[in-house]
């Protein structure tokens, strides 16, 4: 008879071949997931980008009042430093979806350097932002609020990710993940990703439209 | 050269480097089935777009690229 | 999967159509009481819209009842009569019926119908409360403070407190807001209400339409007096004892605190001619941008938002009930000005020549 | 094609070794069954306490100028009541406590997708009911379940507690969203299409999105309350450039759709109880499932109208008053389906059928005032008013509180393997239809005459009123405790219930209860339709699963 099956395992990702069928099934459900925690992820950043907008739309035209307009060009610098963290994590997967040991450590370490890079240039913005015009995250009004907090957020999320890279790296080093089975590593250029995506955004809300 | 020069080439190289890179892999992956792989290609054509923006407001088409004066 | 099965039992029978023929007349009998009830024995109507948002309350009363006749009586109907009988074998199963496609479009239609003669209904009556504006009425504003209400007419210096007294048959614009925390400012009489929100003008139109004195009640919680905040009346009455009240106010007030163009010193009118609108846009934005929003009338943060001020057809009034022409404009500058919201700075304060005024009143001219 | 084939060593046949101990099997418990239960017990608990507030609220309104508290403290005891109800008792309750005991059985898995990843979310529910009960040491919030700012901002320091715990709650039910979905997408057994599932499984399926996606929209509002209050960066105080009606959009955002998360589950509930007890298949069973998924999604399109009157425009008004109205079509056929279900059955009136078709009637008198204040004239009379509170109540008492009433005598049995005595439970019943009805009816009454919400003291002319809703509110009280009382006293005297006491045909009852560890022995193969009760069972290889033998468990050793 013919019976639906819910669950097929080779209708899933084309890496799950040659694995046994618990742990591809497995990670379906962590990938999942994953990208589940990812999209309600999103929805906390959209709901502050929504609450920037309805602010700005409300307020006295952006920026407000006694705020001067940000730095495009460093911020742009900063942006293409962490874009670039993105392209170089894509290289780390595929190395070692490819089985190239070396040359994924060498990406998956160049990863983290750009992250820690942008994370610097953010606080080196910050500390202008507070040293040459006074603006703090509580002492700017709307524009620390929407400013300060959605960056800040962006910017926290940027540096779980650099922990996160850290102990994935040290868990490939040490030998948990085979060229078959590193669902934990998709989830962490999957999270990488989302982190440079979301800068995307807040790039040309905050920089590129003023 | 001062620091906003180098901040200028830096942008320009880089935005080209990183679209180039997003558009080989997005090429590359296009064909990929699986869930994770359509949001991969997803996020890989806007890390594209973004390094677009970086480089059109390097350029001075959008946004007004000044120093922090 | 067959669809529509005809099980055995499972025709409508005589029975059924007798209860459904019951549920018919009570629905009849309920949409009359519905349409002919005097709400107003039980709460007064004051004002031109609150017949008609009873009128709508008729018809969400008449037809919810019939909605919920028709379920309860089925529920209460079907209960008895196909409940489980001491005689039945223990694995009696009910008449395998799952689907009947006519009857499920039907129960889908009718509420539709309804809901979208309610929409139509409804939008006829909410153009009234908010989209139709008087040329000719009385523009008041109550303004929300922990805990009561401020009142202010225009022409009268300062505000009223305890009583906000209308002429009957003449439109009222009402502008509501708070210089605190949210209030909510409801006349039950008037079935309308709206938030005081600071920071927001929020407006309602209505006509008086039967004299008497009306509770007026808050209704969004605002703190620990909440509950007493039901204090203040609305009295509506008839044209000359508005003007004696109103003449009255005028002349109490006279001397309050704030000088208002054409009742003190500051009177004198400002020569307008040769104002540079593009000098005023400067002294606006350092000067007037704190406390003046470049929105519209309703987008307010201090004072309302000054977009279109001199041709703004919604607003012909300043708010100290002066005409929004370039005159007034001007004058309200020179004297400033003190109400509920706030104080707005005089000529002097604001170090403002009258070349300045000119300039900042030309500024105003253009920007629509 | 043979079972065995089907099954190549999936998660189907992974069967991990009972933990022992009372603190493995018990406390840090990741057996979807038991933590449902540590829901139940936890959100009854809170129920308790809520319910203790909503009394002290009655006896405070038995006189116009009542005495018995301080208005503040009143202001405290409606606010807590109100999140407590919502956030502890009742969303924990339908999705927590109903959502994980039953689903994952029904659709034939061994567990949720992320077992751990449950018991964090649980375990973040009783300390965040702490964190909310704790604020009363520091001053409890004021304002409401709502917390308009900038009357939050101005309110005491146990606020911003609130916040805290109500973000806390909100984390768990995001991840219980997430666990849920992915379960419901990725671990049915083989056969259980979409279009097979039991419609408890489908509200299940509509809700976890909501859940997932409307509170963490909830938790940026809560995280900028927050911000606000303890660090005075601007978002909602008007004077400081924020605009309070920010937070009315993002609250609104959350909570509205958090009504149909408060709602779904009980149709589902009441969608397997009806025909169960009917001994009828549930008329209209893909329109029942499709107008769970319509209401999940018009939910997220219609949360202004719960700001008629705060100054939204007038084009935004109208939009947000038609789509809500829509909202009524999709829940108007799952009141008809019910009915209909009913027609031509055998229906079984245990107290679960009596509180389902209670159920019904209830609902649709909250459903349709509802339809009242989608209608922004009548609203602009009703808004803030005792209306207000007549209707939400009816929805999430008359509604989601008769659902779980019905949904615990139903699977009472599943649970301990006993019945709840019927004779108490009848008591319970009509007595809590005589106390609900008695409290509320007469408070749209006194809505629509003057008396606005949230008030410690009103105008004596709705005295009489207001002490009739106190006395019906002491009804209600007492039947409650009945239930409280039949409940213990059968877990352990009821009568013995065997597995499947009502005879209805879902997967949970094809097996002992209460459930084994590992649900099922094999897990079984599903060709039709759970509903058809002239048909023979729709499942393939249950055939062990009564005998009391355990299967070898493979060990754990994946990651």
């Amino acid at each position: 008879m013919a019976v639906a099956v819910a669950h097929d395992p080779s209708s899933g990702s084309g890496q799950a071949h040659g694995v046994d069928r618990l742990y591809a099934e497995t990670r379906e459900l962590r990938i999942n997931g994953f990208l589940l925690f990812m999209v309600s992820d999103l929805v906390l950043f959209s709901s502050f980008i929504f609450a920037y907008l309805y602010l700005r739309q409300t307020g006295q035209g952006w920026p407000p009042p006694g705020i001067s307009r940000l730095d495009v060009a460093f911020a742009a610098f900063n942006s293409v430093v962490l874009f670039g963290s993105g392209a170089t994590m894509h290289f780390a997967l595929e190395n070692w979806k490819h089985g190239n040991f070396n040359k994924y450590a060498g990406w998956m370490l160049a990863t983290i350097v750009l992250g820690a890079g942008f994370l610097s240039g953010q606080g080196y913005e910050y500390w202008t932002l507070y040293t040459k015009f006074h603006a703090s995250w509580s002492g700017a009004g709307i524009f620390g609020a929407s400013f300060f907090t959605l960056t800040g957020m962006h910017g926290f999320h940027v540096f779980m990710g650099i922990c996160y890279l850290t102990i994935l790296f040290l868990q490939t080093v040490g030998g948990v993940y085979t060229k078959q089975k590193y669902a934990g590593l998709t989830m962490g250029t999957l999270y990488w990703h989302f982190v440079d995506i979301i800068w995307v955004f807040l790039f040309s809300m905050f920089y590129l439209w003023q | 050269m001062n620091q906003l020069q180098f901040e200028h080439i830096i942008t320009i190289i880089g935005a080209i480097v990183v679209f180039l890179a997003a558009s080989v892999a997005l090429k590359n992956d296009w064909k990929t089935p699986g869930l994770e792989n359509q949001v991969f290609k997803l996020m890989l054509f806007l890390l594209a777009v973004g390094s677009v923006l970086a480089f059109l407001a390097a350029m001075g088409v959008i946004g007004s690229w000044k120093g922090s004066a | 999967m067959a669809v529509e099965h005809r099980e055995p039992g499972a025709e409508l029978d005589r029975q059924f159509w007798i209860v459904t023929a019951l549920i018919a007349i009570a629905s009849l009998a309920w949409i009359a009481f519905a349409l002919a009830w005097d709400i107003t024995k039980v709460l007064p109507e004051a004002v031109r819209p609150a017949d008609l948002i009873d009128a709508l309350f008729r018809f969400l009363l008449a037809a919810s009842g019939v909605v919920f006749i028709v379920v309860t009586t089925y529920v209460v109907y079907f209960s008895l009569r196909y409940r489980r009988r001491a005689d039945d074998p223990p694995d009696a199963i009910g008449i395998q019926i799952h689907d009947h496609h006519a009857l499920e479009l039907w129960w889908t239609i009718i509420p539709t119908v309804l809901l979208v003669a309610l929409g139509i209904f409804s939008v006829r009556i909410f153009s009234g409360i908010y989209l139709e504006q008087p040329t000719n009425g009385l523009t008041v504003e109550a303004i929300g403070h922990q805990w009561y209400f401020d009142f202010r007419y225009p022409g009268i210096n300062g505000v009223i407190t305890d009583e906000m007294h209308l002429p009957l048959g003449v439109p009222v614009t009402l502008h509501v807001t708070s210089q605190d925390v949210i209030h909510s400012f409801w006349i039950p009489a008037d079935r309308i209400k709206a938030d005081m929100v600071p920071g927001l003008i929020n407006t309602l139109h209505f006509t008086p339409t039967h004299p008497g004195t009306y509770k007026i009640i808050c209704t969004e919680f605002c703190g620990t007096l909440h509950s007493d905040m039901n204090k203040q009346i609305m009295v509506v009455q008839d044209d000359a004892s508005f003007k004696k009240w109103y003449e009255g106010w005028k002349v109490k007030n006279a001397h309050a605190s704030n000088a208002l163009p054409g009742t003190g010193v500051s009177s004198a009118s400002v020569n307008l001619a040769g104002g540079s609108a593009a000098n005023g846009q400067k002294l606006f934005t350092s000067k007037c941008i704190a406390c003046h929003g470049t929105g519209a009338f309703d987008a307010k943060v201090v004072g309302p938002g000054l977009k279109n001020v001199l041709h703004d057809p919604a607003h012909p009034q300043l708010l100290n009930g002066t005409p929004a022409n370039e005159d007034d404009v001007a004058k309200l500058i020179k004297s400033g000005f003190t109400g509920a919201m706030g104080h707005m700075p005089s000529e002097a304060e604001n170090s403002l020549s009258d070349k300045d005024i000119a300039d900042l009143v030309a500024f105003l001219n253009t920007y629509k | 094609m043979a079972v065995a084939e089907l099954h190549g060593g999936g998660i189907a046949e992974h069967v991990h070794p009972e933990p022992h101990g009372f603190i493995r099997k018990y406390i840090f418990s990741i057996d979807h069954k038991i933590i449902g239960l540590q829901y139940m017990i936890t959100a009854f608990i809170f129920l308790v306490m809520g319910g203790m507030l909503a009394e002290l609220i009655r006896v405070q309104l038995m006189s116009p100028h009542g005495t018995l508290v301080s208005n503040d403290t009143f202001d405290e005891l409606y606010s807590v009541h109100g999140s407590t109800m919502v956030w502890l008792v009742i969303i924990p309750m339908l999705t927590g406590a109903f959502g994980n005991f039953v689903f994952p059985v029904q659709i034939g898995a061994r567990d949720v997708a992320f077992p751990w990843l449950n018991m964090a979310s649980f375990w973040m529910f009783p300390p965040a009911g702490l964190m909310l009960y704790g604020s009363f040491l520091m001053g409890a919030p004021t304002a409401g379940w709502t917390e308009y700012p900038p009357m939050s901002l101005q309110g005491a320091p146990g606020t911003s507690m609130w916040c805290a715990a109500i973000f806390l709650i909100g984390v768990s039910s995001t991840l219980t969203g997430i666990n849920f979905l992915v379960t419901l997408l990725r671990m049915r057994a083989p056969g259980m299409t979409l279009t097979r599932m039991p419609l408890f499984c489908w509200a299940q399926l509509a809700t976890a999105p909501l859940l997932m996606i409307a509170t963490t929209a909830l938790g940026a509002a809560l995280a900028a309350l927050f911000i606000e209050r303890q660090f005075g960066v601007p978002f909602y105080d008007p004077t400081r450039g924020g605009s309070p009606l920010l937070w009315q959009h993002m609250f609104w955002f959350y909570s509205h759709p958090a009504v149909y998360i408060m709602i779904l589950p009980a149709f589902g509930m009441i969608s397997e109880i009806i025909p169960t007890f009917a001994r009828k298949p549930i008329f209209g069973y893909r329109m029942i499932a499709f107008s769970s998924v319509a209401i999940a999604l018009l939910g997220f399109m219609v949360w202004a109208h719960h700001m008629f009157t705060s100054g939204l425009s007038p084009a935004l008004q109208l939009a947000f008053m038609l789509l809500t109205m829509t909202i009524a079509i999709p829940t108007g056929i799952k009141i008809f389906s019910w009915v209909a279900t009913l027609w031509g059955g055998k229906i079984h009136f245990t107290t679960a059928m009596l509180f389902a078709t209670g159920f019904i009637v209830t609902f649709t008198i909250g459903g349709l005032t509802g339809v009242y204040l989608a209608a922004v004239p009548f609203d602009l009379h009703a808004h803030g008013t005792y209306f207000i509170v007549a209707h939400l109540h009816y929805v999430l008492v008359g509604g989601s509180l008769m659902g779980i009433f019905a949904g615990m005598y139903f699977w009472f049995p599943k649970m301990t393997g006993r019945f709840m005595n019927e004779t108490l439970g009848k008591w319970h019943f009509w007595l809590f239809m005589i106390g609900f009805n008695g409290t509320f009816i007469p408070m749209h009454w006194i809505g629509l005459l003057g008396q606005p919400r949230r008030v410690a003291t009103y105008d004596p002319q709705f005295w009489s009123s207001n002490f009739a809703a106190s006395l019906f509110s002491f009804i209600m009280t007492f039947a409650i405790l009945l239930f409280f009382v039949n409940a213990l006293w059968s877990i352990r005297r009821g009568k013995p219930a065997g597995h499947n006491p009502w005879g209805a045909r879902t997967l949970e009852w094809q097996i002992p209860s209460p459930m084994p560890y590992y649900n099922f022995k094999k897990v079984p193969m599903v060709f039709a339709s759970p509903y058809h009760f002239s048909d023979p069972l729709p499942y393939r290889g249950l055939e062990g699963e009564l005998d009391p033998s355990v299967p070898a468990p493979v060990p754990a050793g994946h990651h």
